[in-house]
């Protein structure tokens, strides 16, 4: 019946990623790539009144807090992306792009992140590749040389986040109007009065 | 206009085209409002005659800032956004963000839970690829096929009214479990829907699949390559029309599927060539026959207990992280990727929608083809502009 | 059908029965206008007629075929009066000529398509007597006048100034005059077998064996059968009825040539149509089945019910025909141009040839069998 | 008093048609007008009892060859810079041209009622030409002939003709 005991959890497999991201750590470290394998204990579910507390521990006191969910790859030297990207495929056979987003975590930190989802189809595991991309010097490399399918999201991402990707082939915006002010999705964006004479209270 | 041609030797990756008569190129604006761009997709082409020699898409008419709401609501709060990104198979998206939030609180729903889940996620299958299947039919010029696929989705859209009140946009899948239990009655409601929809199956494969004229305009037409499918992240029947045997209920189980019996549809070049809309199209079709077996076969391991998680309250505070989880929505992956800083709203909220990725495909797939390929060609991709745009 | 009856009783044409209604001294130019007045009056009438019960029929058809009814509340019974009540509809509604049309060609387009349609029905028979001109040219009248429709297509489509008409006009331009040749070819066979190209003589040959010596069931069927169905084939192609409906095909066109008309213009459109539809129908009708026989009306010959039943069956035959037509539309899927033109070119008309040669050598055959 | 009547009729549609052909702008427009003039002339053919001929021109020139003009007018782009004087001037000779060679050739011509009647005389002219066609010592046949031959050699010029274009594989 179950083709595959791939499943440890009822929203999916989870360690079979993590072994997948230790491995890839390995790889790419041997290849002397700059990464750092993050790896958080399985999340657990704050009680309640707990989770403000925790919020302001990591907000306030304690930098190092802890951080909880998927184990990543975080990418210390983000001129190197390509580089990676290209290991990445062509010698861990993540051959598919699932996603490439941005986040800005905060408004008072420097820097935002770019997080990519990769997808080997052949071994079934996913990855999580991270960098930080300092706000001021907003530019990563594009990496639809090395998969086609990040072309639109880098565009919405740099459209909601003002990332530059340099040697995107098509850089126009993809969601919002070619006339749009700000980056919306930046925390600290500010909401436009009105756009064309629309209100936008 | 070049004529330059013979003399010059062919460049890698040309092809000769022979054209009678070389008129001036024409761009056309098909859409925001176009019948075969299903909602408001605007997709700027430029034809030769016939022929189109470029198309560009214009995102973005149905952008409702999905991902911006996301941070400002609370965790539950956003539910019935979910409902509004591919209105068509809502109870995925309502899966798929409360397996995200379940991922990112680190529990499990219970057993029973589980079960209706993948029951609802399998109806809502069928209930999505009718409306693709049929919707296929109007873009290549058959109208009724679309009467008799929604026909068999008016009784799927009864069965949900009955678990949860709503015909389109459901919010009944909810982070910790569902909303309500399944009333009286309803499991045979649905044990009747399987049998009466394997014969009603049969119909629309009779009446628009397999018609002549419905694979003449189908087959080896917008081919996708196997490696072109995976390098443009394309996914769900998109991916498995290409011949990839990919399918996140059975490579990456979640829920309950690792214990029930499925086939993975995959493109054969049935009519054709393999990946071409024809196969995008029979894929969609058979799974639906599959997901009829899941959902027997769900009613018959389902066992009696609890469907919501004690601990889960209204208002709910993972503790800080981030989780991504992607599930097999009709149209492809649907993943959440949520970063949670302990409150109880969320601190990032990205939706990766399958149609996205895969639309980003289809206007590559149009230069060389006719301009009634172009209907063919987005129609197969089955996109749902409200994810697309969320 | 009551409309047409004042010259179906009339006996040899309309304009003989003006000329008994009036002295003898009014000049015969002002008959004949006259009488093309009324002719025309009386083929508006049943056009308009035709084309509501045809989109009531459509409808229906449409309805039925789609596992629903279709519609059910205007009028009552069936939503009889649904056609009336969107004929209403559509001639009070604003009439829209765009700014950056072009208004003249804007204008005539529809009055061109239409007028083009209705001078054909003049060389229908309806019945024995119930022509408005027994014209010796006949069929060939007809092909020629409404190949004039496909300019007022091809107006309305230039004249709108949109892309998208532009659009369906071209492939009207294309698909109708390449389908005009096998259509053309095909009606070859009748001819031979009638020598004749009036659609009248049709009727009457066609009167023996009780009324059902039909070119279909003559000794010439084999020849007769896939004529038609090449015949047919050619007619959805010319009426732009699915699966050839590529000139206003709105998954791709949106609406075609007809996408900028709104009002009474465009009904214009629906009725040439609905017209054309019945054109097609009726010179299939009177060259294959029989025109206006049928088994047992012979018996009724000179009686006063006999001119209303004749033409009764005349149009019932080819309201079958405009049902088939339309029972097509709503199977089948559209078919893409390169394809049209590929059957058009490559199939129909080759075999168009085959089968004019052997019907050429059929009925040279029999006629030196029989010593004619 | 009827003939006449839609002589001068069918000679005014004929001639208005044909001048605003000529002096219309936009040449898709000056397509159209074309139509008048074909229609006009089948209007012609029919007073002067050529049912068939009339017939044809309606089918062959309206349907047809219109059609064909301006599927090949739309798909080409407008040309702009022509200048209508000279158009004009051009017209103007052709058209005198013309009148004088037809007054030379008509100017001994004999009309009287006996060629009209004779005109107005025959009723089946399909007949007519179906038998000319069978004719030992007609030209007809021979004649339909040529232009299919005619035909074949412009097909096979448009096949040699045809360019093919260089495009990316996609």
């Amino acid at each position: 019946m179950a083709k595959d005991a791939t499943r440890d959890t009822a929203w999916g497999p989870v360690e079979i990623h993590r072994e997948a991201a230790r491995a890839a750590a390995d790889a790419l470290r041997s290849a002397g790539c700059p990464v750092e394998l993050h790896e958080p204990n399985l999340p657990t579910y704050a009680p309640p009144g707990e989770g403000k507390r925790l919020a302001k521990k990591h907000k306030e006191e304690n930098p190092e807090y802890e951080w909880r969910g998927d184990s990543y790859l975080l990418l210390t030297d983000r001129l190197r992306l390509l580089e990676v990207a290209r290991f990445l495929r062509d010698e861990l056979g993540y051959d598919m792009l699932i996603d490439a987003t941005a986040v800005d975590f905060d408004a008072a930190d420097d820097h935002l992140w770019a997080v990519y989802q990769l997808l080997a189809l052949g071994r079934k595991t996913r990855l999580t590749l991270k960098t930080m991309v300092p706000k001021a010097d907003c530019r990563i490399d594009s990496l639809v040389p090395v998969w086609p399918a990040a072309n639109w999201h880098e565009r919405e991402a740099a459209e909601m986040f003002g990332i530059v990707y340099t040697g995107h082939p098509d850089p126009r915006p993809l969601l919002l109007p070619e006339d749009w002010v700000g980056h919306p999705l930046r925390k600290d964006y500010q909401y436009p009065d009105e756009y064309h004479g629309i209100s936008c209270k | 206009m070049d004529d330059t041609t013979m003399e010059r030797p062919l460049r890698e990756g040309e092809r000769l085209v022979e054209l009678d008569v070389r008129t001036q190129d024409v761009e056309i604006n098909m859409g925001p409002q176009h019948p075969a761009t299903h909602g408001v997709l605007r997709v700027l082409l430029r034809a030769d005659g016939e022929i189109l020699t470029g198309a560009q898409s214009h995102l973005g008419y149905l952008h409702r800032c999905a991902e911006k709401i996301g941070e400002s609501v609370d965790w539950l709060q956003y539910l019935p956004y979910t409902d509004r990104y591919d209105y068509l198979s809502a109870m995925n998206n309502n899966l798929a963000y409360s397996l995200a939030v379940e991922k990112l609180l680190g529990i499990e729903v219970p057993e029973r839970a589980q079960y209706i889940r993948v029951i609802l996620a399998e109806l809502n299958r069928i209930c999505s690829h009718l409306v693709a299947v049929g919707t296929y039919g109007l873009d290549i010029g058959a109208f009724t096929p679309f009467f008799y696929a929604l026909r068999e989705r008016e009784l799927l859209l009864d069965i949900f009214e009955k678990i949860c009140g709503a015909r389109l946009t459901y919010a009944f899948i909810r982070p910790g479990g569902l909303m309500n239990d399944a009333p009286a009655g309803w499991t045979d409601q649905v044990r009747a829907f399987t049998d009466l929809f394997e014969r009603k199956w049969r119909e629309y494969w009779d009446l628009l699949v397999d018609n002549k004229i419905f694979v003449e305009r189908t087959a080896n037409v917008g081919v996708i390559s196997e490696e072109q499918a995976i390098a443009w992240g394309c996914t769900g029947p998109m991916l498995r029309g290409s011949g990839v045997d990919w399918d996140l209920r059975r490579d990456q189980p979640y829920l309950v599927y690792d214990r029930l019996d499925f086939e993975v549809v995959v493109g054969q070049g049935y009519r054709g060539t393999v990946g071409d809309c024809f196969d995008r199209n029979y894929v969609r079709m058979y799974e639906m026959l599959e997901s009829n077996r899941i959902v027997r076969q769900c009613l018959e391991q389902m066992p009696e207990g609890e469907i919501q998680h004690p601990e889960v309250g209204l208002v709910l505070r993972p503790a800080p992280g981030e989780a991504y989880v992607g599930i097999e929505n009709p149209r492809g992956e649907l993943g959440h990727y949520l970063v949670s800083d302990g409150n109880k709203i969320a601190r990032r909220l990205r939706v990766r929608g399958p149609s996205f990725s895969n639309l980003a495909l289809a206007e590559h797939l149009l230069p060389g083809c006719m301009l009634a390929d172009a209907a063919a060609i987005i129609g197969s991709v089955d996109i749902v502009v409200g994810e697309t745009d969320r | 059908m009551s409309a047409l009856l004042p010259f179906a009783a009339a006996g040899n044409g309309l304009t003989d029965w003006l000329a008994g209604l009036f002295p003898a001294g009014v000049p015969f130019w002002i008959l004949g206008l006259l009488g093309a007045v009324i002719a025309f009056a009386l083929i508006m009438v049943f056009v308009s007629v035709l084309a509501m019960f045809s989109t009531w029929l459509e409808r229906k058809v449409a309805g039925h075929i789609q596992v629903r009814y279709g519609p059910m509340r205007v009028g009552g019974w069936h939503g009889w009066a649904q056609a009336i009540a969107d004929g209403v509809k559509l001639l009070i509604k604003e009439d829209i000529v765009l700014a950056d049309a072009d208004r003249a060609l804007f204008k005539i387009a529809p009055c061109l398509v239409l007028g083009a349609a209705l001078a054909a029905f003049v060389a229908l028979p309806f019945g024995p007597n119930a022509i408005v001109a027994d014209l010796d040219l006949g069929v060939f009248f007809i092909l020629a006048v409404s190949s004039v429709t496909t300019l007022g297509v091809i107006m309305a489509g230039w004249g709108s100034n949109n892309k998208w008409s532009l659009y369906g006009a071209m492939r009207e331009a294309a698909q109708v005059a390449s389908y005009e040749i096998p259509l053309g070819l095909s009606l070859m066979m009748p001819v031979m077998y009638y020598g004749s190209l009036s659609l009248h003589r049709a009727g009457e040959m066609q009167a023996d064996w009780f009324g059902l010596h039909w070119y279909v069931f003559s000794d010439s069927f084999w020849l007769a059968i896939p004529s038609f169905i090449l015949f047919f084939t050619a007619a959805l192609a010319e009426t732009k009825r699915s699966p050839f409906d590529l000139p206003e095909s709105e998954s791709e066109l949106v609406a075609g040539f007809h996408t900028e008309y709104s009002g009474i213009r465009f009904s214009f459109f629906f009725m040439e149509e609905y017209a054309a539809m019945y054109l097609m129908s009726a010179v299939g009708t009177a060259f294959w089945f029989g025109a206006w026989n049928f088994p047992g009306l012979e018996l009724l010959a000179g009686s006063a019910l006999y001119a209303p039943l004749a033409v009764t069956v005349f149009v019932v035959k080819s309201m079958i025909l405009v049902f088939v037509m339309m029972w097509v539309r709503w199977t089948v899927p559209r078919i893409r141009i390169d394809q049209v033109m590929t059957m058009g070119y490559k199939y129909l008309t080759p075999l168009c040839l085959i089968l004019v040669f052997l019907a050429s050598v059929w009925e040279w055959a029999k006629a030196a069998l029989t010593g004619a | 008093m009827g003939e006449v009547l839609a002589f001068w009729f069918f000679a005014a549609l004929t001639i208005g048609c044909a001048l605003l052909a000529l002096l219309h702008r936009n040449v898709v427009n000056s397509a159209f007008a074309l139509l008048g003039t074909l229609l006009g002339l089948a209007g012609f053919y029919v007073l002067l009892a050529a049912d068939f001929l009339a017939m044809t021109q309606v089918l062959i020139y309206a349907g047809g060859i219109l059609v064909l003009i301006l599927f090949g007018l739309m798909l080409t782009p407008p040309v702009t810079n022509e200048r209508r004087f000279g158009r004009i001037l051009v017209a103007v000779a052709v058209v005198g041209l013309g009148a004088v060679a037809f007054w030379e050739k008509a100017r001994g011509a004999v009309w009287h009622a006996a060629a009209r009647e004779e005109l107005a005389a025959p009723a089946g002219t399909v007949r007519e030409i179906g038998l000319e066609f069978l004719r030992r010592d007609s030209w007809l046949l021979p004649f339909e002939l040529a232009s299919v031959v005619l035909l074949a050699g412009l097909v096979g010029a448009v096949y040699i003709a045809r360019r093919r274009f260089p495009r990316e594989d996609v």
